[in-house]
């Protein structure tokens, strides 16, 4: 792997960057893998890095039906935190929270992971409850949460609005000081050259197709639209695609996948400096390096796979924006786009192993998974590898929904994201 | 300025009317008509911004939506700043003040110009992956905030936006997309069938290209010609004429949604020097449209050679069009690189008009075209290899090689025609399939998604003749497909014009014997990516487009690639020996020019952003100076502060009053459904976990419901008014979803069931009289109903009257007092409570609010749905297993309690809890751990308060297991301290209930 | 914003509408006796088909009527739509 | 059709309605004024029932969705294929009940919503632009002519329009939405 560097753009820069070389190979499938990752977005291309990586797995192949990254991972609002209610999660979300504050440095690639804050708005009784819930239950458990007054907040993030005469003012706020923003892309392509770089194929445009198994029902391999691909152990990482992916090999999962939607403005000198939720209001913003305003809508009502939503999805997002941040009126939207998401009942992933023997899953991130990444990468690694899941991911079983062991954040918090 | 760049006689621009402005502070004139780019050209100015990462001057480039370049700042008071606008699209107006962007101190200097002269040769496409990580910390610290710094274009405005913004939704058989020929005419044809039309066209004036027409006549229906000029005046003239017809000048059309929905921006007073009081400055329309036509036309493309980028430096269709439309020479001696015939319009029109042309340099082969233009006394170079530019702040010269020989013109302007790419980024968004046109090398739209067809340029139609009478089919065809029957075609569109458009055209990085890998050559301005750039992420393995697009973000600035994109798949072709086709395209998203938040917010703001539910009752808690809180859309009154009371002196005083003597108490939030049918009591008993069949007539009791998943999700007290009668309390937030839930259940499941659901919710006014002097205040209120201890017990219901108007009273409490709550007709609500209060004075009565409320019950540990449940609690958590119907077969989550998570031995149980000091009160929320192992959260704290009654704070609270730890001690760690609590029964206060039955 | 065709009411608006999730799921008759498997199914378990899908909609603010529809979940057009109790029409594949 | 009468009208029954009710709105202009109080309940009838229903009510239950029967003070706004809205000019207090009585036993479910929800009238000859502010149904006459009626949402508020004539319009909201509704109508009304 080339050193990426001050020192080598140097280099490169007065060679006239002719030297630079692939990022990662344009690989062709081979017959057969140790392991194929299904899905080349940030968790299927970290969860074959890890493998060769912390496992020693390097005959892997990553299969991406178009061009790695273009999933969610490509198209989310980047939003990176850890205060989550409930000890599963919160142990999920800040082992991944950890290991991005080391990123960057350990794929060799600058991820811009941003530790600039994620404040959560309380405008009600209610809101105020269930964040000093979380404030004290991450505290028991290590991650940082802490408590503001609407003042304090403001300090945080001086655009915002705390004039208690507004149709929902803000009556506190809950602020996650490691939480922050990365570079989405730089993700999937981090991931992509470290993992080339031990040996992984990253191939694109290679849509899975079917799932061959032998007489006893444990995987063979996988049919792809460039031929049959063996291997013994196949793990799914498709994002809102799961529910067809594992059709495949006829195992039903919990998952519906809605569009959801996000947009940025044009871009502008700096001006926020942290990342602001409001769930009451629905509504959530930060600035990017570029300096757009990146503002996450909502989901759409119905299911579907056109990666796109109702223009009255956004337009109630930018309602929100503009009761908060009455400033930004005059900002313009430049560009607004979806995803698929898929969604479990109880709005929490699964990374598991699946009554199909050698097919494992990780999926049902949902409007919540970037953040995750590192964290659901190595664990499905680990899963995938050892055939068994490791402790912080045990919970996350398909069986949990049988016997109802739910993991339901949404439903003790109404928070998203 | 001596120089004279406004051509007298020609445009339409008025000089009669001059127009002073500013920019940057110096003052200019320019007529009306202009646009504020080309008043600065007339004046002589190109140099109107910087680029994004290289800070590069920077000129005016095109003259409309696709312009990179002139973004200003237009300011028309403190709080009416607007970032980010285009020069080509600002309608001049008496007054306007621009200020150009991302330049430090000025445009003339700017500090960050190392950027270019020194840095740039290390920052190519992508860089900032490759760097900034050592040391860890300083990303944060260091870089990032020198990134930002460094990027963004304009000044986000930092006051409130006192602008207001409109809205409308419109519906019509055929909503035509650009008013150019090809829209006119389609237009006209479509009206003509009696067909509801509406035409939006972005520009402020309809006609598109028409209105730089020059030397052109078109037929008409009979005999007669007209000028392009009279042609378009008359069409309008008819369409203006038209009942069903609506024209929508100003309006963008910046979304083609699923199922034909459109989303229309008209700006309203932007161009105005005064503004209306009040006036909305711009209207989003949301057009559903039986069939729509798309004529949007083409965008031109430039051409990508070295230093392409200097002021001065522009498309060259868009300098001819300044020239006709605006009368607006852009320079005077000129120099024309081109691949497409209308590089020869151009020089051939400015010429006219006295503009000296330096060259023509063809990069194609000698041809007809060139062949006039030598004859017309042009200096043509054919074949030519475009090879650099020199100028700091504005283009001085090109250089160029042709037949060997390399030449360097002077010039004050350099005019690029590359061709047109048509305009599908509508088509494309509505999901249509785009095919590659390989003679006119161009994606042109092909299969539709939705009823839509393209028209004119759009779709490739580039010559005059050919984009009318693409515009009468697609009208006509518009029509028909919506329902109507066009007449005999009467326009058979036919054309004279001097100067044809032509053909030709180039993709890619243009010829050049420059080396590519170090000079640069422009793709995509704004964000100052150049074709080395590009080739770069291609050699960098991003082969994909879509990645080329994320890696050098070409196609990403504000004009979304419409210059770019095209430029870029060229040079990816190249690059990568892959055809166009097989490279594909990027998406086109929304909205096709960037839109207001404020237009797409419309008049959703401040008290209009979200109803706000109030009763009947409201206005008395206003004017009693309630202080309220948000429950879901209800405005609730929280607490009625005396003489400067604080929250908690007011609720100890309202709780202190109930449980003396008596409190007034607003509940008409709370939901109400009234259920009517002889198998109402079926029904009940298949959705709550209750039995209802033995429920008496006149009786009350207390509901609880699940989800199908086994949790509680609401709960209240349901009355049966007749034997096929119910009413049906739900918490506030929880009427439209449990309604919803009890349809879902009647209409997909229980069809076999005659029940008709009602919501009452406000219907009634719900007056809560609560407290041992309850019934001695209502009582001589009330007619037609024994509320006597005896003949009206605890959780009664009944009907009857009270200050002559009809009542139905429920004696129940959720206070642990005696407790009435008074249904009357909402109209009388106000009115009964009056009266109520009147009475109760006697009795030193007190109104209280939710919070006092809250306080009374949790004294009597009842739940509140939502507080003391989260959507992970059974009924058997929440200590109501009681509740259940034990002999039923079968209600809405009746299955799921039975699965083992459920059942487990060690759920969270809801238990109270005393601070062991008698006198913290506990924080809602706080957790709750053993002593045994005090880094494991057990449960948490789900309610707190003090205890005015009880002289000391009271809690209840999850806690795992709680129920077998009656009596244990257990801590609540907090941030500096932790608390000891000792687990207790959830009743605090008259554990027997005696206080109720009275 | 999608236009339904509510079979009662004509084209309206999706404003005016709710989803209800794939249809023809029919609650079980008697739900003690399915094991937990089954009951999961019944609960959680559903197609997420990428196509032709079909699933329940209520004109919520217009006749508050449940009603079918199939819709092609990769372009979000509708195919048909029809009653409750009703079966799914015959539709020509796109 | 075109003989229709209706009971609304907003000029003529302002005073029909009962001085005690109280009304949440807060003024009324030449264009949108509120309407007094009317009787008002949701009436149930499963399909077999509709002419037995219509005969004892004296108005003929409409089965065309979306269209609306008067019969002197009494009309019925079909709202659901199984659920019409009974509104009537004559609003004393036992009006639902009397209604009832009338029913006597046959199978239907009515209710009593009076106060339920409140009216304003709307009349100009741009009502349909006005209403297009919040509406996104296609409210041309052609398409929804005098007669006709539907739930709907105006912006965020569920609301029934009933068109009353060429250029007026009848519109119920439930009594909480009630300034909500009044406040974005006054804002378009400015806007004109
Ligand atoms: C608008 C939006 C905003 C969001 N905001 C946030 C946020 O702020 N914070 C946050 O934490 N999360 C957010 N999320 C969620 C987050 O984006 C996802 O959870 C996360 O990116 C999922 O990553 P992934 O690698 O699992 O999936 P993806 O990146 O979607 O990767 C799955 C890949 O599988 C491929 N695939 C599918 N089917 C096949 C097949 N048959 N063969 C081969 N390949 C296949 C797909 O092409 C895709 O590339 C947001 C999502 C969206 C859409
Ligand atoms: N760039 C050019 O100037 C150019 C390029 C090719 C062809 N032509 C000429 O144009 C004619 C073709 O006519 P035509 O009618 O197809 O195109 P046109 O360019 O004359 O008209 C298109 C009109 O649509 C408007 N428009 C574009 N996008 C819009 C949107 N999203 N919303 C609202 N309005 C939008 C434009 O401002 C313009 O007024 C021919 O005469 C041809 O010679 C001009
Ligand atoms: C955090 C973030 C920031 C973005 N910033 C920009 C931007 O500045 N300009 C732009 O054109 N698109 C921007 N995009 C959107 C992408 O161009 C693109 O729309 C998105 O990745 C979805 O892909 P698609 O639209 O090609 O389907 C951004 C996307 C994300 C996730
Ligand atoms: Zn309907």
């Amino acid at each position: 792997m080339q050193r990426f560097s001050a020192l080598s753009l140097l280099r490169h820069g007065l060679g006239r960057h002719q030297g630079w070389k692939p990022q990662w190979r344009n690989a062709q499938p081979k017959p057969g893998y140790d392991a194929i990752i299904v899905g080349g977005g940030g968790h299927g291309l970290g969860a074959a890095y890890y493998l060769a990586k912390v496992h020693g797995i390097t005959n892997v192949a990553v299969l991406e039906k178009g061009w790695i990254g273009g999933g969610n991972t490509g198209r989310n609002t980047t939003i990176i935190r850890s205060n989550y209610l409930f000890d599963e999660s919160a142990a999920l979300y800040d082992h991944a929270l950890q290991l991005w504050e080391g990123l960057s440095q350990e794929l060799n690639y600058n991820v811009m992971f941003s530790q600039r804050g994620v404040m959560m708005l309380a405008h009600n009784i209610h809101d105020i409850q269930v964040f000093k819930r979380h404030v004290h239950a991450n505290r028991i458990n290590g991650v940082d949460n802490e408590w503001l007054t609407p003042e304090q907040a403001q300090e945080f993030c001086p655009s915002l609005n705390i004039d208690p005469n507004v149709r929902y003012p803000v009556l506190g706020a809950a602020l996650q000081r490691r939480g922050g923003t990365a570079r989405h892309d730089a993700v999937a392509w981090g991931y992509a050259r470290a993992a080339d770089a031990l040996g992984v194929d990253i191939i694109e445009n290679c849509e899975v197709t079917g799932i061959r198994r032998d007489a006893n029902g444990a995987v063979l391999g996988v049919e792809t639209t460039r031929g049959f691909i063996g291997s013994r152990k196949v793990g799914v990482s498709a994002a809102g695609h799961t529910s067809v992916v594992m059709g495949m090999a006829d195992v039903r999962l919990p998952l519906e996948s809605y569009p959801l939607q996000a947009l940025v403005s044009e871009p502008v000198k700096p001006i926020f400096p942290c990342v602001v939720m409001s769930n009451t209001i629905h509504a959530y913003m930060s600035q990017s390096d570029k300096g757009e305003l990146v503002i996450g809508a909502g989901t759409d009502i119905y299911t579907s796979y056109t990666q796109r939503g109702g223009l009255h999805i956004a337009t109630h997002t930018l309602e929100a924006i503009c009761e908060l941040f009455p400033q930004f009126r005059r900002m313009r939207m430049l560009r607004n786009w979806g995803g698929i998401v898929d969604v479990t009942p109880d709005r929490s992933p699964i990374i598991a192993k699946t009554p199909v023997k050698g097919l494992y899953v990780n999926c049902g991130w949902g409007t919540g998974g970037f953040k995750a990444t590192p964290g659901a990468a190595h664990l499905f690694a680990h899963t995938i590898a050892k055939d068994e899941p490791h402790p912080i991911n045990a919970p996350y079983t398909i069986e949990r929904f049988r016997d109802g062991f739910m993991i339901d954040e949404a439903a003790a918090a109404a928070v998203a994201h | 300025m001596s120089k004279q760049f406004r051509i007298k006689g020609t445009g339409r621009v008025d000089p009669s009317r001059p127009i002073n402005f500013t920019f940057d502070g110096k003052s200019y004139t320019g007529h009306q008509g202009d646009t504020l780019a080309s008043a600065l050209l007339a004046n002589g100015v190109h140099l109107v911004g910087r680029s994004f990462k290289y800070h590069r001057p920077r000129g005016i480039l095109g003259i409309g939506a696709d312009e990179p370049n002139a973004l200003v700042g237009i300011r028309r008071d403190a709080a009416r700043y607007t970032p980010n606008l285009l020069a080509t699209q600002v309608e001049l107006y008496e007054g306007l003040n621009a200020v150009s962007q991302n330049r430090n101190p000025s445009l003339e200097h700017d500090r960050m110009e190392v950027n270019d002269k020194w840095l740039s040769r290390f920052i190519p496409a992508g860089f900032y992956y490759k760097t900034f990580m050592w040391p860890k910390s300083a990303w944060d610290k260091w870089y990032e905030p020198r990134i930002r710094e460094a990027a963004g274009l304009g000044v986000a405005p930092s006051q409130p936006d006192p602008d207001v913004y409109t809205q409308r939704y419109a519906h019509c058989d055929v909503l035509v997309i650009g008013a150019g020929p090809a829209g006119l005419a389609a237009a006209k044809e479509a009206a003509a069938t009696g067909a509801r039309v509406i035409l939006a066209d972005d520009r402020p004036v309809m006609g598109g290209s028409l209105l730089a027409a020059a030397d052109t006549n078109i037929s008409g229906e009979g005999e007669d010609w007209y000028s392009a000029g009279a042609w378009r005046k008359e069409v309008l003239a008819f369409l203006e004429k038209q009942p069903n017809v609506t024209l929508l000048p100003r309006t963008i059309a910046f979304g083609y949604y699923p199922h034909n929905w459109i989303g229309l921006c008209e700006k309203l007073t932007d161009h105005l020097a005064v503004l209306a009081r009040g006036a909305p400055r711009e209207r989003l329309w949301q057009v559903r449209a039986a069939q729509v036509v798309i004529a949007t036309g083409a965008i031109e493309r430039p051409l990508v050679f070295p230093e392409n980028d200097r002021p001065g430096i522009m498309l060259a269709d868009a300098a001819r069009t300044y020239l006709q439309e605006y009368g607006v020479a852009v320079g005077q001696k000129v120099a024309v690189v081109t691949a497409h015939d209308s590089g020869y319009r151009a020089a051939h029109e400015l010429k006219a008009v006295g503009v000296d042309i330096a060259v023509i340099a063809d990069i194609r082969g000698r041809s007809v075209v060139s062949d006039r233009a030598v004859q017309a006394g042009l200096n043509v170079l054919t074949e030519a290899k475009i090879e650099g530019t020199s100028g700091k702040l504005r283009v001085s010269s090109i250089t160029m090689t042709a037949a060997g020989m390399r030449s360097n013109f002077a010039c004050d302007a350099v005019l690029m025609a590359g061709g047109f790419t048509p305009s599908v980024h509508l088509f494309s968004q509505s999901r249509g399939k785009l095919v590659w046109d390989n003679k006119l090398q161009a994606y042109l739209p092909g299969d539709s998604a939705e009823a839509e067809r393209s028209a004119g340029a759009s779709r490739g139609r580039f010559a005059l003749a050919e984009a009318l009478a693409d515009g009468v089919d697609a009208g006509r065809e518009a029509a028909q497909a919506a329902g109507f029957t066009p007449g005999t075609p009467a326009f058979h569109p036919q054309v004279t014009v001097k100067h044809a458009i032509g053909s030709g055209g180039y993709l890619g990085a243009a010829p050049t014997s420059a080396d590519l890998s170090k000079a640069k050559a422009f793709v995509d301005w704004q964000n100052d990516v150049t074709a080395k750039d590009i080739v770069l992420a291609t050699r960098e393995g991003f082969l994909s487009i879509e990645h080329v697009k994320r890696y050098t973000t070409t196609g990403m600035a504000t004009d979304q690639g419409k210059l770019s994109n095209i430029n870029a798949l060229g040079i990816v072709s190249e690059a990568t020996g892959r055809s166009i086709p097989q490279i594909g395209l990027t998406t086109f998203r929304t909205p096709y020019t960037p839109i207001t938040f404020g237009t797409l917010a419309g008049h959703a703001r401040g008290m209009l952003f979200d109803p706000a539910r109030v009763t009947a009752i409201n206005d008395w808690a206003v004017a009693q100076g309630a202080a309220f809180e948000d429950v879901g859309n209800w405005k609730r009154a929280h607490y009625f502060p005396k003489h400067g009371e604080d929250l908690h002196a007011a609720v100890n005083r309202e709780c202190l009053g109930v449980r003396k003597s008596v409190g007034i108490f607003d509940a008409s939030t709370l939901g109400k459904i009234e259920i009517v049918g002889p198998d109402a009591a079926e029904f009940m008993n298949r959705f709550f976990v209750n039995a209802w069949t033995k429920l008496g007539v006149g009786k009350c009791r207390y509901g609880v419901l699940l989800r199908e998943d086994g949790f509680v999700t609401d709960d209240g007290v349901v009355g049966r008014v007749a034997k096929d009668r119910f009413h049906v309390t739900t918490t506030t937030g929880g009427a439209a979803r449990v309604l919803g839930m009890m349809e879902d259940y009647l209409q997909t499941e229980w069809g076999d069931l005659k029940v008709w659901l009602t919501s009452t919710t406000e219907q009634w006014s719900v007056i809560a009289v609560q407290g041992p002097k309850a019934r001695e205040v209502i009582a001589p209120l009330i007619e037609d109903l024994d509320v006597s201890a005896e003949a009206f017990p605890h959780m009664s219901i009944g009907d009857g009257k009270i200050c002559g108007v009809p009542l139905r009273l429920m004696r129940v409490s959720f206070t642990g007092e005696l407790g009435f709550e008074v249904n009357v007709p909402s109209g009388y609500g106000r009115m009964v409570w009056e009266a109520i209060w009147e009475r109760g004075k006697a009795f030193d009565m007190v109104p209280y609010g939710t919070e006092t409320m809250h306080v009374l019950r949790a004294e009597k540990g009842y739940i509140i749905v939502g507080q003391e449940t989260d959507g992970t609690v059974t009924p058997d958590d929440a200590g109501l297993g009681w509740a259940i119907g034990k002999a039923k077969p079968d209600f809405v989550g009746k299955r799921s309690l039975q699965r083992p998570a459920l059942t487990a031995p060690d759920r969270k149980q809801l238990v109270g809890l005393i601070s062991s000091d008698g006198r913290t009160v506990l924080e809602e929320g706080a957790q709750i751990v053993d002593p045994a192992a005090p880094k494991v959260p057990i449960g948490h704290v789900t309610s707190s308060y003090y205890s005015a009654v009880l002289g000391k704070p009271i809690a209840l609270a999850l806690v795992r297991g709680g129920r077998q730890r009656l009596g244990e001690s257990l801590y609540v760690p907090m941030p500096d301290s932790v608390i000891g609590v000792q687990v207790a029964p959830t009743v605090f206060f008259d554990p027997e209930g005696a206080r109720v039955n009275v | 914003m999608l236009i339904i065709n509510c079979p009662y009411c004509g084209a309206r608006p999706e404003l005016e509408f709710a989803y209800g999730g794939q249809a023809h799921i029919d609650r079980p008759v008697q739900p003690a006796d399915l094991n937990d498997e089954d009951w999961t199914g019944y609960l959680y378990l559903r197609e997420n088909t990428k196509g032709i899908h079909a699933e329940r909609w209520r004109h919520l603010h217009g006749c508050a009527r449940f009603f079918n529809a199939l819709r092609d979940t990769r372009t979000d057009h509708f195919l048909a739509t029809y009653k409750v109790g009703e079966k799914a029409p015959e539709v020509t594949r796109p | 059709m075109s003989d229709l009468t209706l009971v609304s009208p907003a000029a003529s029954h302002k005073e029909a309605g009962s001085a005690a009710v109280a009304s949440p709105f807060t003024g009324h202009s030449k264009v949108i004024a509120p309407l007094g109080h009317f009787g008002r309940a949701v009436l149930r009838v499963s399909e077999d029932l509709i002419d037995a229903v219509s005969e004892r009510l004296g108005v003929t239950l409409p089965r065309e969705a979306n269209r609306s029967a008067t019969q002197d003070d009494l009309s019925a706004l079909w709202l659901g294929p199984d659920e019409w809205l009974l509104i009537s000019s004559e609003p004393h207090d036992s009006w639902a009940a009397s209604l009832q009585q009338k029913l006597g036993d046959a199978l239907v479910a009515l209710v009593d919503v009076s106060h339920r929800q409140v009216a304003l009238g709307l009349e100009s000859p741009h009502v349909e632009d006005l209403l297009a502010s919040g509406c996104a149904l296609d409210l041309r006459e052609a398409a929804f002519p005098v007669g006709a009626c539907t739930r709907t949402m105006f912006d965020k508020a569920e609301v029934v329009l009933w068109r009353t004539g060429a250029h007026s319009f009848h519109i119920e909201v439930w009594r909480s939405f009630a300034r909500y509704v009044e406040g974005l109508l006054r804002i378009a009304e400015e806007e004109g």
